[in-house]
């Protein structure tokens, strides 16, 4: 086994370990932070695959935003001190028997498909490429989607506003 | 050195503050009194608890932030072309600022950006 | 009206007593030595002025007689960080509890120092009043004691350089009262 | 002539000339991760000494003069008392988080070094990111932060944090527009292009006024983006006593001392690599003496004035005003320097195309 | 009459019911001081806070109650003037030139012309002094470190000359009953000449550093208004009420030694806010730099001591006499039984006063802008307890 | 990295997916369950990168699809805390089972 | 308009930090301002006025002689009780006695240096003396003995 596939495995089981800390942990703030990790593990993963630029963007859209987003709205909502009520037992029991079959359904539709690796002469994964093919109005090119994205994001952004500004008038 | 560069980083990282850390902890003996664990508030005995529900005044400029985040991972591969697309990428981005700049200005005006 | 000689020979040791000694015997005296160099130069103020005196500890701190050049104008805000509490001020009834949590608070090896007459005995108001802590080490053990209401800028700094020393040398707190 | 490229090369050759491969690569992982944590360690003493006798020089003072030669040993002795200080954990706190949050931002810090450009051949890893990486990396600190903040189960943390999340949030935008902006002129986010895209000149000459202007909000979202006053509002001492890190006492203190002057320098870094070159020295368009001259001057020499250059500024911003109010501090980023910024990248961009840079 | 009275009470009582503030879920209960490096000694105070914003501030005191008043009643009316000087340290001297013009009211004994000069001049020095060092911390208060050095470099100069003469930097003890302790030291009139000089180019530099500095101009400019109708019903005096256009210098209302001859303006500011109290403690170092000019010249030749009997005593009567310390208005009132000691002693302190509108103007503001307003009100909080 | 099979970095990011769909049963509080969503869209990524990494070296489809990925979990992210923190405001709780009438 | 006023306050803004960080970096490059006095290094430039007070002191002459009557008039002049003199009876020669000074005991603690007690003195015998380098690790040390071993009056004083 080379370094490569240790620090795989590494990252791998960072990641699960977290993501299972994030979504059982009992403490709501705690839980934010193992989701932190989890996500930063994938960043990691992205690096391992030298995929640096979607690693770059991953920490800074999960990690400088969302999650620090969710840390406010924490505060804003929560006694984050307490414990967070636990699920019922009979309700665990079946999300955990839920999941473990589907992760097996899974696994056994993935075990048996054969991938080939592509042996087309692979393109490197430069911003420049990136921004050239982001950027380029021919048939792959995806301005369009691009352009709809600030669309998306400028509703988002009046969403967010009209939403969380609602109250605002009557709470004063 | 290439990536692992990374790793080692961490590990030095890492290997520093542990080390700062166990050598504080190895051969400095503390006192214990019972009002040092508690927490300091200027010396007064501290009056309920931080962890609760506490009223964030910032958490509008946060999520205006996020939106604005994301326009900046699209200007990152953007910046790095715009010089050999030239007059077309240009075109593009202002479109793509105009849009977003709209929501600037819908923030503004609805005093998003202002402090509560 | 003569019991602070009695108080000051009381042995009890306070809860928050520290000696300071380093390694606690692990490491050499070589070692021992160069841990007491740095504590006794990088010594962090608390914040700590009630009264008059605090003037002139802001006064020490000031340009003229500027004591960052001992390394001391790191004044912390929190007793966390901080290492010598200079009592700069009276002390009342209400404030020792105050001023014995701060004490408590801070983290060893930590070290006091008592600016002017008030912190030191009381001062102008051992006699006839009825609020006043008569000197500080009613509340917590002092290592060094300035008279003076206010002592000068320069009695401070004194007050410092003779805490320095008693530092470097690694006697605990007795050992110095004890010697002399 | 001294060169450390030549030094890097020398050892790397005679590792791998005396011992097997794996072995001398693990022996210069090794000698690496000393460099690093040396070069944090001299990071620390050096900066936080500059910090205290620009200080005094700015208050009329003398500064540390009795420890060492003219106080150069001050901060030796302050880091080794911190290193002997009990470091205390108070009972309240979510102690996992408390003892976890100098990691991070630690850990961050050192991580970020990792494509800097110390001299000419003389880097980590000369990742296609560069700049990217970095503004994202360093995003991470703020986490630490937070979890210090909530962590130390002191209301004065829990406020310190808050307001520097937000800060440091607000703050990303105008700074990542700046960097932007010029990355638009350089074309590449790699370090080692956008050193080289300044072989005849530095940017913030070349790039008329909106580079200056990209420069002094880039200047301004750092000072914000690290916590540094005038915008230090997460420790502001007269409001917070200490901020974030009220709780924090000895070593681990000191972890986020230490954090918050290498981070100081990490983005000094970055600015005199994009503005000023990094390690090219000063060129003059074609003239080839004046040239020839400068390149006689070590570039590691050139990187680190320029760094150092701009770490003076930041800290004469420090000695020198006054500390904004939150409401004030949000409001100078998305009032004026968001917008700016903004219609600044415009201008650089429309100036890109149509080659008016020299 | 009582008609006003009653609508007055209602009115008082309607306010008193508004002050009470409603702690809320999310509102978080904060300590500031008595160790804090804000509050300028060991002032409490408890905020409420919602997030950043300031619903309550309540002050707690008794942190430095020394309980002076108490103890001057055993002292002799020679002795308690000292103990005045520990109430309001930074204008120490001002302290006992009221106490002592309260012993000499009851004493009927005419001071000397030139006493009288010495007593102004020293006060108009103290007055300075305590304004500079407002000034330096003001501006640590609101984050900018620099000018606290740069205004302990002009009060230096100031205690050196004060040392000189009177033989201590703070509490200097010179007035007596019945003139000053000593006589001028025969370098004053230079060293102050030279200290004029000096920080006249000097406070030009204030302004250059922070008066004009955009940032601290957003501190101060709309923060802690206070009205003026609000600062009469409050009883401010001093700085903070002329800021908000009440005239109340009582130099000027009730001319005292020799300021009744001087010409020199109360400095009235109408703005109400942080940068008027600003304004105004700025102007008045220009006021009393005029003043000392206007003296230093001029001091009449003679006795700097008129003799009085070894042992003082008071004829049985009250005796009031207030003077302007750099924080406002000082009053002492004396109840003498006739014998050595006074039966009893009230002090009026400015500080008190102030502070107790420092709730009605930080409601609604930030954590750095009470701290903005404290620096403002120029508190000093033995003053309070005392 | 190519000696690990991509069928493993599948399971890996079937595993996220999974974990994510059990915070999402188990958990009753909006904003934990905001985190499992999120969890379950970086295991979608995960997919998408490996995907084009392995299979289709040659283009940037993947890239792409992660990157609007990321930028649609960023918006939602935004709009559904601020609908978590208007519910709050009204409803005083996070809680889903006290959400039933979301009629705004 | 607005874009006008806009700018202009930006650039109001810019000019008064810029005016600021001018004085600071004046004071940061004119070391001459500098006014530190590096206290214990240089004693000898450390002058204090004359008339600073430090402690209480007894002047003695050559003959171990001072001017203290022992009359308690200082006791009873101090405010709070710093000076406790403890009286003996001499007997003169001619075989009357007479009250005379037996110890001194000043406590330097508490006192304030207010200078009552030397203003009260009508023999002149104590005065305040400069010396302010009191800091001592044991506040016993502060209570002082001002008359010398062995002392006593010098003739010719009432
Ligand atoms: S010793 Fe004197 S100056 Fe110091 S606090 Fe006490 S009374 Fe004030
Ligand atoms: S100086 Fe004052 S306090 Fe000191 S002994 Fe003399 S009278 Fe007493
Ligand atoms: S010192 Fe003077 S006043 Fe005091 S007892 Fe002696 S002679 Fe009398």
């Amino acid at each position: 086994m080379s370094a490569s596939s240790v620090i795989f495995y590494v990252i791998s089981g960072f990641i699960l370990a977290t993501a299972l800390l994030a979504v059982t942990t009992k403490k709501i703030f705690r839980s934010a932070i193992w989701l932190l990790f989890s996500l930063i593990g994938v960043a990691g993963l992205y690096f391992w695959m030298q995929m640096e630029f979607i690693a770059a963007v991953q920490i800074i859209v999960y990690v400088g935003g969302i999650v620090v987003l969710i840390i406010f709205s924490i505060f804003l909502t929560q006694q984050s001190g307490n414990e967070m009520q636990k699920p019922s037992g009979i309700r665990t029991i079946f999300s955990i028997l839920a999941v473990c079959i589907g992760f097996t359904l899974t696994y056994l539709l993935i075990r048996p498909y054969i991938f080939t690796p592509s042996s087309n002469t692979p393109m490197e994964v430069s911003v420049k490429n990136i921004g050239s093919q982001m950027l380029s109005t021919t048939e792959h090119g995806y301005v369009l989607p691009f352009e709809v994205v600030s669309i998306l994001l400028l509703a988002a952004m009046i969403g967010c506003i009209v939403i969380a500004m609602k109250i605002k008038p009557e709470e004063k | 050195m290439g990536s692992s560069s990374l790793i080692v980083l961490l590990i030095a990282g890492i290997a520093f503050s542990a080390g700062g850390i166990a050598v504080a902890r190895i051969f400095v003996k503390g006192t214990k009194n019972p009002q040092k664990g508690q927490p300091y508030e200027c010396g007064i005995p501290s009056d309920g608890t931080p962890w609760k529900q506490f009223n964030v005044g910032y958490y509008l400029f946060a999520l205006v932030f996020l939106i604005f985040d994301v326009e900046l991972i699209f200007l990152y591969p953007w910046a790095v072309v715009v010089k050999d697309l030239g007059m077309v990428a240009l075109v593009e981005i202002i479109v793509f600022l105009f849009i977003l700049f709209m929501g600037f200005l819908y923030a503004h005006k609805k005093g998003a950006l202002k402090w509560v | 009206m003569k019991e602070e000689n009695q108080t000051t020979e009381q042995a009890t040791p306070f809860p928050g007593e520290v000696h300071p000694t380093a390694g606690g015997g692990i490491v050499l005296s070589k070692l021992d030595d160069v841990i007491n160099w740095a504590r006794s130069n990088s010594l962090w103020p608390l914040v700590f002025g009630t009264s008059c005196c605090a003037i002139e500890m802001m006064s020490t701190a000031s340009a003229k007689y500027d004591w960052s050049r001992f390394g001391f104008e790191v004044v912390r805000a929190t007793p966390r960080q901080a290492d010598v509490i200079i009592i700069a001020g009276t002390i009342v009834n209400k404030m020792a509890p105050v001023l014995k949590r701060l004490y408590d608070q801070m983290a060893d090896p930590k070290y006091v120092i008592a600016m002017g007459a008030c912190a030191t005995s009381g001062g102008p108001f051992f006699y006839n009043t009825y609020s006043v802590v008569k000197g500080a080490d009613h509340v917590i053990p002092v290592d060094v004691y300035i008279a003076g209401c206010p002592p000068r800028p320069e009695a401070l700094l004194h007050a410092l350089i003779s805490l320095q020393e008693k530092i470097r040398s690694g006697a605990t707190r007795e050992q110095i009262k004890s010697q002399v | 002539m001294f060169s450390l490229e030549g030094i890097t090369k020398s050892i790397d050759r005679w590792l791998n000339s005396t011992f097997h491969p794996t072995l001398a690569l693990l022996l210069e992982f090794l000698i690496v991760g000393l460099c690093a944590i040396t070069l944090f360690a001299v990071l620390g003493l050096v900066l936080v000494l500059m910090e205290r006798k620009v200080s005094a020089y700015m208050q009329i003072r003398r500064g540390p003069n009795r420890v060492g030669p003219g106080g150069s040993l001050q901060t030796v002795a302050d880091t080794i008392k911190l290193t002997m200080k009990e470091g205390l954990t108070p009972d309240g706190a979510d102690k996992f988080l408390f003892n976890l949050a100098p990691f991070v931002v630690l850990t961050v810090a050192m991580l970020v070094l990792a494509p800097i450009a110390f001299a000419k051949g003389f880097q980590l890893w000369d990742i296609n990111i560069g700049v990217l990486y970095i503004s994202a990396v360093s995003s991470v600190s703020i986490i630490g932060i937070l979890m210090a903040g909530w962590a130390s189960n002191n209301k004065y943390s829990l406020l310190g944090a808050m307001r520097s999340g937000a800060q440091i949030v607000s703050y990303e935008l105008s700074a990542g527009l700046s960097i932007i902006s010029m990355v638009v002129l350089t074309g590449s986010l790699q370090i080692s292009d956008i050193i080289a895209s300044q072989q005849n000149g530095w940017w913030i000459f070349k790039g008329h006024i909106p580079a200056i202007i990209a420069f002094v909000i880039f200047i301004i979202a750092v000072t914000a983006e690290t916590n540094r006053a005038p915008f230090d509002l997460a420790e502001a001492e007269s409001e917070l006593t200490a901020g974030f890190h009220t709780e924090y006492s000895g070593m681990k203190f000191a972890l986020f001392f230490l954090a918050e002057y290498v981070n100081i320098f990490i983005v000094c870094a970055i600015g005199a690599t994009l503005f000023f070159g990094g390690w090219m020295p000063l060129h003059i368009g074609n003239w080839t003496g004046f040239n020839h001259i400068m390149d006689y001057i070590p570039s590691s020499i050139w990187f680190l004035g320029k760094t150092f250059f701009l770490i003076f500024l930041i800290m004469w911003f420090r000695w020198t005003f006054p500390r904004l109010r939150i409401d004030q501090l949000l409001n100078l980023e998305w009032k004026y320097l968001f917008p700016i910024s903004m219609f600044n990248l415009l201008l650089i961009t429309v100036m890109a195309i149509m080659g008016w840079h020299f | 009459m009582l008609k006003i009275l009653n609508t007055n009470h209602s009115q008082l009582t309607t306010h008193m019911f508004e002050e009470v503030a409603t702690t809320t879920e999310g509102d978080l209960v904060i300590n500031v001081g008595p160790q804090h490096p804000s509050t300028h000694g060991v002032l409490h105070l408890l905020i409420t806070l919602s997030g950043e914003t300031i619903k309550n501030v309540e002050p707690h005191l008794g942190y430095i109650h020394r309980s002076i008043e108490k103890m001057c009643e055993s002292l002799s009316y020679r002795q308690f003037i000292y103990v005045t000087s520990r109430m309001d340290y930074l204008s120490s001297h001002i302290n006992n030139h009221g106490c002592a013009l309260c012993v000499e009211k009851g004493l009927q004994i005419e001071i000397t012309p030139r006493a009288r000069v010495i007593r102004v001049l020293m006060d108009e020095l103290t007055r300075l002094a305590s304004h500079q060092l407002w000034w330096g911390a003001m501006a640590m208060d609101v984050g900018a470190l620099t000018p606290f050095f740069h205004a302990f470099r002009e009060r230096e100069a100031i205690n050196d000359i004060m040392e000189e003469t009177c033989g201590a930097r703070l509490t200097m003890n010179y007035i007596v009953p019945g003139g000053v302790m000593f006589d001028l030291h025969p370098n004053f009139q230079n060293r102050v000449k030279e200290f004029i000089r000096f920080f006249k180019t000097k406070i030009d530099e204030y302004d250059d550093l922070v008066t004009g500095n955009i940032i601290f101009q957003s501190r101060m400019k709309r923060v802690g208004y206070l009205s003026k109708e609000d600062a009469i019903s409050y009883g401010c005096t001093g700085p903070t009420a002329r800021a908000s256009g009440v005239s109340c210098d009582i130099r000027k209302l009730y001319p005292y030694e020799v300021y009744g001859n001087l010409k020199f303006d109360e400095i009235i500011e109408t703005g109400g806010d942080c940068f008027s109290r600003y304004l105004v403690r700025m102007q008045e170092m220009r006021q009393s730099l005029s003043i000392i000019e206007q003296l230093i010249d001029n001091i009449p030749d003679g006795e700097f001591q008129t003799k009085t009997k070894a042992v003082l005593k008071l004829p049985k009567g009250e005796f009031y006499s207030r003077v302007e310390t750099a924080r406002g208005e000082f009053g002492v009132y004396i109840i003498s039984e006739g014998g050595t000691t006074p039966y009893r002693i009230k002090f009026r302190s400015p500080g008190f006063s102030n502070l107790s509108a420092l709730n009605h103007m930080a409601k609604g503001h930030k954590i750095g802008d009470l701290v903005a307003i404290m620096g403002t009100l120029d508190l000093v909080i033995p003053d309070i307890d005392r | 990295m190519s000696e690990i099979p991509l069928s493993h970095i599948l399971l890996v990011s079937t595993a996220l997916f999974f974990i994510g769909m059990y915070g999402l049963f188990t958990r009753r509080n909006m904003i934990t369950m905001l985190m499992s969503v999120e969890l379950i869209l970086n295991s979608v990524n995960i997919n998408f990168i490996a995907f084009n990494k392995y299979l289709y070296p040659d283009k940037l489809d993947g890239v792409f699809f992660t990157v609007f990925i990321i930028t649609i979990a960023a918006a939602e992210a935004a709009v559904a805390i601020a609908i978590i923190i208007n519910l709050y405001r009204s409803h005083q709780s996070i809680d889903v089972e006290d959400a039933g009438e979301m009629k705004f | 308009m607005f874009l006008k006023k806009y700018l202009s306050d930006i650039f109001s803004a810019v000019a008064s930090l810029l005016k600021g960080m001018r004085m600071t970096g004046y004071y940061f490059t004119h070391r001459k301002e500098i006014i530190t006095q590096n206290y214990p290094d240089n004693p000898e430039l450390m002058k204090l006025p004359e008339r600073f007070r430090g402690e209480v002191v007894m002047p003695h002459d050559e003959n171990n002689e001072h001017a203290c009557t022992g009359c308690t008039a200082c006791e009873l002049a101090c405010p709070n009780a710093t000076i406790k003199i403890i009286t003996k009876f001499d007997i003169s020669p001619d075989g009357k006695k007479k009250k005379a000074l037996d110890t001194f005991i000043y406590h330097l603690e508490l006192c304030t240096m207010c200078n009552l007690c030397v203003v009260a003195c009508p023999t002149d015998a104590i005065k305040m003396a400069q010396n302010f380098e009191h800091s001592v690790f044991d506040r016993s040390k502060l209570t002082k003995k001002l008359n010398a071993p062995g002392s006593k009056i010098r003739e010719g004083i009432e």
